[in-house]
């Protein structure tokens, strides 16, 4: 009864196009980001900011990027990792290079950075594809990794290979990097910075540039015949996409860690990145969120879910059963719904519509 | 499979050592123009023996790959994790008390349950989804087993001796004592653990090779690689299928495991050998098991000559990456890997 | 106590968090930073049951430090940097006596939180070398050795093989290709145009299960002298198999003292006889400590205790490492005369805690390891180091004890430390 | 029906094979050459796919391109939009002759065709399928895009109203919203040809736009590519089965078996040529 789209008519395109056309979604959007502006930061702990919701938005900004890639354009890839870590040793040297240099200027430029080592790792898609291109991305994966870990230069000659992000404020006293950066300052930053930049990547999945990803990822060679050049649709989608998981990875290194050493972006990264997208719902911003908040919080809460029932279990078996209740919940997933949370919600959105009177 | 054509066979025959010699040659040409760059002829040939053997040993996880691929189109991530489960079960079998050739009766039987349990569980409510969710399940499947493992035997090492001897032997020590430059003093050094796990590994080969070529369980899963559709339509029973090709797949993953758990000790690290499994997989192609043996061999030899005689100059600690960039520049040239089948487009 | 943990992480999670901890007045609380399942945990495991064992042993001997119980809770990290991050989160409060992360990326990743939360972070034998320099890390405490310290001692062994001189010895040195890994490079690289030998390095990727390449070079092209190694894990093993495999002599090849226990060589069976690794506190059960901890935890059942790894390496550096965290509370309940303590009144505990012959003797750790003193300026305590050997059953201690040549360790620590306070914007204690 | 209707054709054999534009008997009248195919040849390693095909499409028309199974229809099609390279001969489009070209750059050119097999982005909505047959025609820059504002809202609706009319056009209103991969397939062949006309273009390919259909569909898609021809001139080279429906909307036909050409002409002409009669009898030769 209470959500239908009766009685809402469209007078433009324009209105007919936005992301959300119906009043009761666009309420629902304002309540929940009234929740994370105004609710969340007097309710969460520093615990549930630093270890949560923080690592939480530092995620959905990778598994933004990735879905860009994967999700909208159909090319699978294993180098998500990699990427982020060109994003942090960018911006690391960037940061430290020129100080003055104001610090999201520096994650954008890192941005950058990681979208032209894209394009560089996404020419061979166009000869490979399937999981042949996936594999083929780990070799993306390996050389970043192992290339930041050699050459110290990237950590301006660290002897241990370990970045530390210096202080940098976003507003005259609102430090979000370093000792002084308090959980309020980084979780307001990131929210910011997350919704804007998931706003552009809706806007563009929406637009021309979107339709042509998702054109070559439903179909290549009818997508080809419609005129879509091939070469640069892919490229465009690794550099965006490669943009997104680089300022991620930055984040990470800067927000979230604080200090990281190339290893912490090794391929485990990008499976989790990727779980998250297929968790969350391929070719959806909105899945993107829901995938990164279902893998950041699924170990937490079963590891706290199991130690609440026995509180003297050993801290190995609740990592082994906490493992595999985690690949038992993907399955059980994938058999549900292999599209994701997302799907789940556009389904339980039309039995909405109908309810009560499903007929 | 089919049997390679004698052409093709021909042509790798003359290539491959020639290949060998252009490599060795350039080495040496490096070696002259940089005095740091070490070479010698017996070196560079141990080298490449101890590569083709380890090369063995990627090929014995990536034919686990191989025969899943195969029959049912997925792309199995749990094989490592198969591997860990397998060599898990049988150490512990074997910690019992038992044998370790009844343990090994044992052990391959829980791992055709265990292939039986993945086709219901798993498999059949996924049937007809696009590749990349059931790839997705079978990482769900390798967080289970990997948690499922260590849960069982814990994550302690375990030592797994099947008795194998360890010692190295050396062949073609040259009895020249008079000239103390002389390359060949030293021999060249084989590891007999890698020599026999190799030959294991051929054995494990053959005997898949002419199961698949002469058996009915064969014919019919050469059918159901081909095309699920019409290997249905004859009467094949493709869930019958996929639970053979997994309890296959489980048994290579056993020995896969006893050859590497006895190598390396059996842990929680063995998961891992899968990723050193997939540039073989993408250079000899996902859909055929010449290609497994052959990249594996490529593989193996490539990463361990570029680690030993360039690691060097860049570093070192080049050789995981190195083997996925051999493996990318190979399907440059051929997309669907050496011996993979040729993808024809068609509108 | 677990549950009373649980019930905090809980309510973390829920956001319904209250603020206070509420813990009872004649407790302190020890949060633990162990792995317990990942491709660390052989070696992992044992060291977690000697801490847990050790203030189990203090409560139920003592009472507790003075009568204060020792409470704690436990965190699996999977030796997994952001994991290590989310456990230090979870467990951290403000009268959290301090944290041992047990791996050098993790206490890389909590140094600037762990001091912005005024929680001291003890790192006793690994973690960041100049974090031994007290004025730029308040909250960091190396204990009884760092790497270079260790670097150094390996050198000053050698020489003394070597009848004296290094001059024109080949020097490889094995390490994983991480943060770890990479912390003696500098040393070695000094003692090496000090002392005139040549180091050859050879990382090895994580985690270590491919050696063929490395030992291949060592055995066939290099043939060093002496090899050292810096390796965690299954690296440990698998290099004492191919350095067997290449016939590289065992008693040349050194390990640091994270890769001399016994999950390292017993996967190796006998080919592993022969090797070496430094120490910095005695294998074995012959202390009285540990006589403490089987009589007060296990009831003298010393199968029980066996299974539990006591006695091991690695479950005595457990035993050890948590032995000086509990005297550092001793010490700060002498400074602040209260019971519960904050994290930083531990620290204050810490930067006078003075591990003297007689303090050890009293301990039940008599010759189990050597005086140990920090200071405000120095975080390291002055511990010495000793090389050990594996002789196919057991580790025996075969060489003196050594002290590193701390001054121009020391001279070295300062630089890095402060390098790192001027990118950071930190302004050195004055510790005079 | 179709075999039915060549049956009853009448036999005569005063067919001509020229393809330079003798004179055409018919109601309409094309004088402008928009294609022209001369002498191709194409092979798949060893099997001849077409050999030595020549023929043109004038302005304006609709020619139909019909033959038994395997004749090689396709392959011309493909080889018309760049998909595939003839070995040899020239395809020479709006005058110019074109080498290697991709079907991006055919797209380019205004060549659109729809495909045998429903090829639609099964992903997408009706209205996003249209919507990017019009991918070529928008202009706006990644940076508006990236605000959806500006140029790009007004490119957007302006290109909106367009796909609108199509979908008028085609009768589809109520499933503009639906994944295409939900729809019947009559209704899939229609989205296909929507998108297909939002390119605007010169030259329509319709690879078998009937097959499958029932006779009311049939009816419904004839009477849309007859208007297509009429309101927006477009021509149309199409591929069909169906005689009776070849028959009667395509003004000239060319027939290929075993990827040679047989007879090129009329529909009355090509009816009664004895080889067509022969090759769709199954005549041995």
């Amino acid at each position: 009864m209470l959500y239908r789209e009766a009685g809402q008519f469209k007078t433009s395109y324009g209105a007919d196009q936005a992301i959300f056309p119906i009043l009761q979604d666009k309420l629902g959007m304002i309540v929940i980001l009234a929740l994370a502006v105004v609710v969340v930061p007097l309710m969460a702990s520093t615990y549930m900011l630093n270890s949560i919701l923080i690592p939480f938005l530092v995620f959905s900004m990778a598994a933004i990027g990735l879905n860009l890639l994967t999700g909208y354009c159909g090319q699978l890839s294993l180098g998500t990792g990699g990427f982020m870590a060109c994003g942090a040793f960018f911006a690391y040297k960037l940061t430290t290079a020129f100080p003055e240099l104001h610090i999201v200027l520096v994650f954008l430029l890192s941005g950058l950075g990681t979208a032209m080592v894209g394009i560089l790792f996404g020419i061979p898609s166009l000869r490979i594809k399937g999981f042949y291109l996936a594999v083929a991305t780990l070799a993306a994966q390996f050389f970043l990794v192992w290339m930041f870990n050699k050459f110290d230069w990237w950590t301006n000659y660290s002897a241990s290979g370990v970045i530390s992000a210096p202080p940098r404020e976003v507003l005259p006293g609102a430090f979000i990097t370093g000792t002084e950066a308090e959980p309020v300052t980084k979780y307001y930053f990131l929210l910011g910075f997350v919704a804007v930049l998931a706003l552009i990547a809706k806007n563009l999945v929406r637009s021309r540039i979107g339709r042509a990803w998702m054109a070559i990822r439903d179909m290549d060679i009818a997508a080809e015949i419609i005129g879509i050049r091939p070469l640069w649709t892919k490229l465009s989608a690794f550099a965006i996409s490669s943009f997104y998981i680089g300022i991620a990875g930055a984040l990470w290194a800067f927000v979230y860690t604080g200090s990281v050493e190339a290893l912490a972006f090794e391929i485990n990264r990008s499976f989790q990145v990727l779980f998250m997208i297929i968790i969350g719902g391929l070719g959806s911003i909105l899945g993107s969120f829901l995938g990164a908040a279902f893998i950041v919080l699924l170990p937490i809460l079963l590891n706290a879910g199991m130690l609440a029932i026995d509180p003297t279990i050993s801290s190995a078996l609740v990592s082994h059963i906490e493992f595999m209740i985690f690949g038992a919940l993907i399955v059980f997933f994938l058999i549900v719904e292999p599209h994701g949370l997302a799907r789940l919600w556009a389904l339980a959105k039309e039995k909405l519509r109908l309810w009560p009177f499903p007929y | 499979m089919g049997v390679l054509p004698v052409r093709t066979i021909g042509i790798w025959m003359l290539a491959v050592p020639l290949a060998i010699l252009a490599i060795g040659l350039a080495f040496k040409g490096m070696a002259a123009a940089n005095p740091s760059f070490f070479f010698t002829w017996p070196y560079f040939i141990e080298v490449l023996i101890a590569g083709l053997l380890q090369g063995v040993m990627y090929s014995l996880v990536a034919l686990g790959f191989v025969l899943i691929f195969k029959a049912s189109g997925i792309f199995n991530f749990a094989q490592g994790s198969m591997v860990l489960f397998a060599a898990l079960t049988i150490v512990g079998f074997i910690e019992m008390g038992t044998h370790w050739t009844i343990a090994f009766f044992i052990t391959a039987g829980i791992m055709v349950l265990l292939a039986i349990s993945v086709e219901r569980i798993v498999l059949r409510p996924l049937v007809n989804q696009p590749h990349i969710i059931l790839f997705m399940a079978t990482i769900g499947i390798f967080f289970f087993l990997d948690g499922f493992a260590q849960t069982i035997w814990g994550s302690d090492v375990k030592v797994l001796d099947i008795g194998i001897p360890k010692t190295p032997i050396t062949v073609m020590e040259n009895a020249n004592p008079s000239d103390p430059n002389d390359p060949w003093q030293y021999g060249i050094l084989i590891n007999q653990y890698d020599l026999i796990a190799a030959a294991i590994g051929a054995v494990l080969v053959t005997v898949l090779a002419i199961f698949f070529q002469y058996t009915r369980t064969g014919r019919a899963l050469r059918a159901v690689a081909d095309d699920h559709q019409a290997a249905l339509s004859v009467g094949i029973p493709l869930k019958t299928i996929w639970a053979i090709v997994w309890s296959v797949a489980g048994i290579v993953a056993l020995v896969a495991g006893i050859v590497w758990g006895g190598k390396a000790g059996v842990q929680f690290s063995l998961a891992l050998i899968a990723l050193k499994a997939l540039p073989v997989l993408i250079l000899g192609g996902f859909t055929s098991i010449p290609g497994a043996i052959v990249g594996g061999l490529i593989i193996g030899a490539g990463e361990q000559l570029a680690e030993v005689f360039l690691g060097p100059l860049f570093g070192g600690a080049i050789q995981d990456w190195f083997a996925y960039m051999l493996a990318l520049f190979v399907l440059l040239f051929r997309p669907q890997g050496l011996f993979g089948e040729r993808i024809i487009e068609r509108v | 106590m677990r549950s009373k943990f649980m019930a905090l992480a809980v309510a973390g999670i829920t956001a319904a968090a209250t603020a206070g901890t509420a813990l009872a007045a004649d407790e302190q609380y020890v949060p633990m930073l162990v792995y317990k399942s990942g491709a660390y945990a052989p070696n992992g495991i044992p060291i977690a049951h000697g801490w847990e064992d050790y203030l189990k042993m203090i409560n139920a001997r003592d009472g507790g430090v003075n009568g204060v119980q020792l409470t704690w809770a436990e965190c699996d990290t999977a030796y997994n940097n952001d994991r290590g991050v989310e456990c230090y989160e979870r467990l951290k409060q403000p009268t959290a006596a301090g944290v041992q992360p047990l791996s050098t990326g993790i206490t890389y990743a909590l140094i600037e939180r762990a001091t912005a939360d005024q929680i001291p972070i003890f790192s006793s034998g690994y973690g960041r070398t100049s974090a031994a320099y007290g004025p730029v890390f308040p909250y960091v405490f190396s204990a009884p050795l760092t790497y270079w310290s260790g670097a150094d001692v390996m050198i000053q062994y050698i020489a003394d093989q070597e009848g004296g001189s290094l001059e024109g010895k080949k020097i490889a040195l094995v390490y994983h290709d991480s943060a770890y890994g990479k912390e003696p490079i500098a040393t070695l690289e000094r003692l090496a145009e000090e002392e005139g030998f040549s180091l050859h390095l050879l990382p090895v990727a994580h985690p270590g299960l491919e050696q063929k390449a490395t030992w291949l070079q060592i055995g066939r092209q290099i043939r060093p002298d002496w090899t050292l190694m810096w390796g965690w894990g299954v690296m440990n093993s698998t290099a004492i198999k191919e350095a067997a495999a290449v016939g590289y002599p065992m008693d040349r090849f050194i390990g640091i003292w994270w890769s001399g226990a016994e999950p390292d060589v017993l996967p190796a069976g006998a080919q592993a006889s022969g090797y070496k690794s430094l120490g910095f506190h005695a294998p074995g059960s012959d202390y009285k400590a540990l006589q403490d901890v089987l009589k007060y935890v296990y009831d003298g059942d010393e199968g029980a205790a066996r299974l539990r790894g006591w006695g091991d390496v690695l479950y005595n550096r457990g035993i050890f490492s948590m032995a000086m965290q509990v005297e550092a509370i001793r010490t700060a309940q002498g400074i602040h005369g209260e019971k519960t303590l904050t994290g930083a009144q531990v620290r204050d505990g810490w930067e006078a805690l003075d591990l003297n012959d007689a303090k050890l003797a009293s301990l039940g750790f008599e010759g189990f390891t050597k005086p140990v003193r920090i200071t405000c300026e120095d975080h390291e305590g002055g511990g010495q180091a000793f090389v050990q050997q594996w002789d196919g059953n057991q580790w025996s201690i075969i060489s003196d004890w050594y002290n590193p040549r701390r001054d121009a360790l020391k001279e070295a620590y300062k630089a890095d430390a402060l390098a790192y306070a001027a990118e950071k914007g930190i302004t050195p204690r004055d510790c005079s | 029906m179709n075999d039915v209707s060549v049956d009853q054709a009448p036999m005569t054999s005063e067919l001509s094979t020229d393809q330079s534009g003798g004179p055409v008997t018919g109601p309409r009248l094309f004088n402008e050459v928009l294609l022209e195919v001369n002498n191709v040849s194409l092979s798949f390693g060893g099997v001849k796919a077409l050999s030595d095909i020549s023929f043109d499409i004038k302005k304006g028309e609709v020619r139909a391109i019909i033959g038994p199974n395997g004749a090689g229809k396709s392959s011309m099609l493909n080889c018309i939009n760049g998909f595939y390279h003839p070995q040899e001969g020239t395809i020479t489009y709006k005058g110019k002759e074109r080498r290697q070209m991709r079907p991006h750059e055919a797209a380019k050119t205004g060549i659109a065709r729809t495909f045998q097999n429903i090829a639609l982005f099964r992903g997408m909505s009706t209205l996003d399928n249209i919507m990017t047959g019009r991918l070529l025609k928008m202009k706006s820059n990644l940076f508006w895009q990236a605000l959806y504002w500006g140029p790009n809202l007004k490119e957007e609706n302006e290109h909106r109203e367009k796909v609108e009319h199509i979908i008028d056009f085609l009768e589809i209103q109520d499933i503009r919203k639906t994944p295409v991969g939900r729809l019947p397939y009559g209704l899939q062949k229609r989205v296909e040809l929507g998108r297909a006309l939002a390119m605007e273009p010169e030259l329509l390919l319709l690879d078998e736009p009937m097959a499958g259909m029932n006779v009311e569909e049939k009816e419904d898609m004839c009477r849309f590519v007859l208007d297509v021809n009429d309101q927006f001139g477009t021509t149309i080279a199409l591929i069909e089965h169906d005689m009776g429906v070849v028959m009667d909307i395509s003004d000239r036909v060319v027939v290929l078996d075993y990827g040679r050409k047989l007879a090129d002409g009329t529909p009355d002409e090509v009816r009664s040529n004895q080889d067509v009669i022969d090759a769709y009898l199954g005549v041995s030769h």
